[in-house]
């Protein structure tokens, strides 16, 4: 059957805020998961200042939810402590955007890079 | 189910899946459904009304064998080329199961042909399943090395639905004839865009559909050779029209429709597919200069109307809904519901990932040049615009 | 072929045969067979003209569901009652074959139903062919006398399409549900002419077509019992339309007739009956003051539109051609082409030369007055003069 895709979904999908990336350098962390073999894969960059996420953004390869949740969460994450950052769940961007059930697991893929980015983080900090 | 955000009507570039009714042919269809028209049972030879239908039905069954070079008693109407399929296959088979049981067809047929061999499969027939090469052609040798002396049949497909591959019909023919197996072609995909010859590609069985050639949907034909006469099981009883091989009271407007279509697409042919040429290489120029894309099947054995190809780097649940202003399809319209990369393009080598990321653009009799630009400039911006999201190789090399 | 010798135009009487197409039935499929129409394919779920033709496709299943009181995923297309048939008795018996090879049915079924069922003997079956009594009615007794342990199905039309005489569907459905037996209805001539539920019947399966209804032809449907699921094979093999029950493309412009055609039949169902019963009788009370006629089948157990009589003292051919003026039958229209007389009257205990002196008088909604009347007077005319030529009982005796 057609696959439902809500407004939200819709809407990042359409108009996808932050893609891109930072170019590495000071302040700069990066989280990476999945692979385009995969099917899913999202990449994170973020700005990082004194203790808060400055700014995000996002390259994801996946179905239109997926490229939405990666919009989505880039707006999610700014002013996010790095403990703040580390305790993201999944279930946010799945209730923000009511992704299908089978689709669940690519969210997976999306908090993993989400962990590597805060791991990223944690490596900054001596 | 979601519609586009946007409002402009979608640009049709499905015509491979069907084609809308030619307004020649729903013309003579609709004089059959007014009051005036010829209402009779085609099987009432006893009045008038039956008789005036009938004489309907067979002027439509000489169009129909006039477009493949047939003899009109040949000529089996059935509900369209699933139909067909199911009938030369089964029928052919099942009636000389004692003679044989081993039975060949390729891997890239489409499912009405695979899923009667399935069939076959459950009914304790042995199938060969030939690989095409990478180009989507299945070599006549293949299938001459795969001939055993238990052969009763042998399907192939004339033109392939998800990539316009034509096959060598008329060489497999040779082979078939030779060593006196039936032959069976799907030719749904064929009429009014190549040549059909029943007696030059010695053919014994051909299936014709109407909708995919401005016909309407829900009914078809099947070629069944009767000098010597070719002995198949019917799959449903009653009645006992069109020889005993498929009861049911005929559709006089229906098969009026398929009848003018046929004539129509063979009359028409050379210029329609002179200008579909055109317009597809317009399509394939302008998807090219995108960069990253390649086509699927062979680049010159193919029909005028389909192009299908693959985008690198974008992935296809998101290219398909980004072109969502344009109709068109990632493998057959059957399967348009599923996920699943299309096993076609899957047997011509395509990992599942490119094979997803495959989109067929088929065009027809009222494609535009307009439509094709349109097209192209929506192609282009939307996998610009996806690609730029993609991560790149390097990524995970922080 | 041969015409009339007048040219009048024809006194159409045989709607048991085939109806016109409604006016209104024929706009809506005239608006599918435009351009401007829903000319996708309704499995293309990934478009909007495909999305555009699914939603006209659900739309005519709930008519047709709405019309028998069942649920719209009960409701399968097909292409015709013929079609249902072998769908509904061929498939559920092969699914269940292991479970028993007892099935049951009558004489006087329309060939569909007897020719599939002869098709099981061949495959191993034993069928148990009931006899209806002389009014043309099977008692549900007579059913439940042939149930065994290992009866798997049981077919019983509703309406006869020769003689318009109508069996106890409901109490039979409530012997077989008792029992477990899955229960098979022939429906075709009953949509529009008597109320039709599904729950009440205790049907498992009914087999309905749109062109005895003011529809199409070409099109029908079987609604399947799904809860609890009864399981069926399908006929043949493809895309998986109909939840695999019956693969093709679906032909939106005929599924649509057919849902019109169904609910105008559903709501005009008893003004129309009144009407023609009228008719009826007035053609009765016109033919039977002609002296030397028979009611063939039970004198009220009937459908409005339809008188089989027997004629004594005229041949059946010197009859039939006699009444050339008028499109009316004698027997089915799939054996129209035939001499042999009607193996329903036979069963019904007529003698050949009764059977073959029998006509089918089938009225339906654009019958008028004055039609009957002209045919009264027709039938009358030509009665009267064959009689006359007719050597009498003491000719012998000379
Ligand atoms: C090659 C081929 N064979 C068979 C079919 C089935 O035809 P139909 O839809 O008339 O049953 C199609 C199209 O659906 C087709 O493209
Ligand atoms: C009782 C009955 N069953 C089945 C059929 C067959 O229907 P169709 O012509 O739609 O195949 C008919 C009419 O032909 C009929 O009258
Ligand atoms: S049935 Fe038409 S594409 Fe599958
Ligand atoms: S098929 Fe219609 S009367 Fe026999």
């Amino acid at each position: 059957m057609e696959p439902e895709y809500s407004p939200t979904v819709v809407d990042h999908f359409e108009h996808p805020r932050n893609g891109g990336r930072f170019e590495a350098g000071e302040g700069v962390i990066k989280g990476v998961a999945g692979s385009l073999e995969q099917g899913t894969m999202f990449v994170l960059s973020a700005r990082v200042a004194a203790d808060r996420i400055e700014s995000v953004r996002f390259e994801a390869y996946g179905c239109p939810h997926c490229i939405a949740a990666g919009s989505w969460l880039t707006e999610q994450l700014v002013g996010l402590t790095q403990p703040e950052l580390r305790a993201w769940h999944w279930r946010a961007a799945d209730q923000a955007l009511q992704f299908p059930m089978q689709k669940r697991g690519r969210l997976l893929i999306l908090e993993d890079a989400v962990r590597a980015l805060s791991e990223a983080w944690a490596r900054l900090i001596p | 189910m979601s519609s586009p955000a946007k409002s402009a009507p979608v640009i049709y570039l499905d015509y491979a899946a069907t084609t809308p009714v030619d307004p020649r042919v729903a013309e003579v269809m609709i004089e059959c459904l007014r009051p005036e028209g010829p209402h009779g049972n085609p099987s009432s030879m006893g009045h008038e009304p039956g008789r005036r239908a009938r004489a309907l039905v067979e002027k439509a069954r000489q169009q129909v064998a006039a477009s493949i070079g047939a003899r009109p008693e040949c000529i089996v109407w059935t509900s369209g080329a699933t139909e067909s399929d199911n009938l030369a296959i089964l029928g052919v088979a099942r009636f000389h199961a004692d003679r044989g049981r081993h039975v060949i067809t390729a891997r890239t047929e489409h499912k009405a042909v695979l899923d009667a061999f399935k069939q076959l499969e459950k009914e304790g027939f042995e199938v060969t399943w030939l690989k095409p090469g990478v180009d989507g052609i299945v070599r006549p040798e293949q299938v001459r090395d795969a001939l055993r002396s238990d052969t009763q049949l042998v399907s192939l497909m004339h033109v392939n639905n998800e990539t316009g591959v034509i096959q060598d019909v008329a060489g497999v023919g040779a082979i078939c004839r030779e060593r006196g197996v039936a032959f069976h072609v799907d030719a749904a995909q064929s009429a009014g865009k190549l040549p059909l010859n029943v007696e030059a590609m010695n053919v014994d069985l051909l299936s014709l559909t109407a909708h995919k050639s401005y016909g309407p949907k829900g009914v078809g034909a099947l070629y069944v050779r009767r000098r010597p006469p070719l002995g198949l099981k019917p799959l449903f009883h009653g009645g006992g029209q069109e020889l005993g091989l498929r009861s049911g009271t005929l559709p006089t407007h229906q098969i009026v429709g398929m009848g003018e279509a046929f004539e129509i697409g063979e009359r028409d042919r050379e210029s329609d597919v002179a200008r579909i040429a055109v317009l597809r290489e317009r399509l394939w120029q302008g998807l090219t200069a995108i960069g990253g894309v390649e086509l699927n099947g062979h680049p010159s054995e193919r029909v005028a109307g389909v192009l299908n190809v693959c985008f690198h780097d974008v992935e296809g649940e998101s290219l398909r809904f980004a072109l969502r202003e344009l109709a068109v399809s990632s493998g057959s319209a059957c399967s348009s519901g599923s996920d699943e990369a299309s096993y076609v393009l899957r047997a011509l080598g395509r990992s599942d990932q490119l094979a997803q990321s495959s989109i067929r653009f088929s065009l027809g009799r009222f494609t535009t040049a307009d439509d094709v630009d349109r097209a192209i400039a929506i192609v282009s911006r939307e996998v610009a615009r996806l690609r730029a999201l993609t991560p790149t190789a390097d990524s995970n090399g922080t």
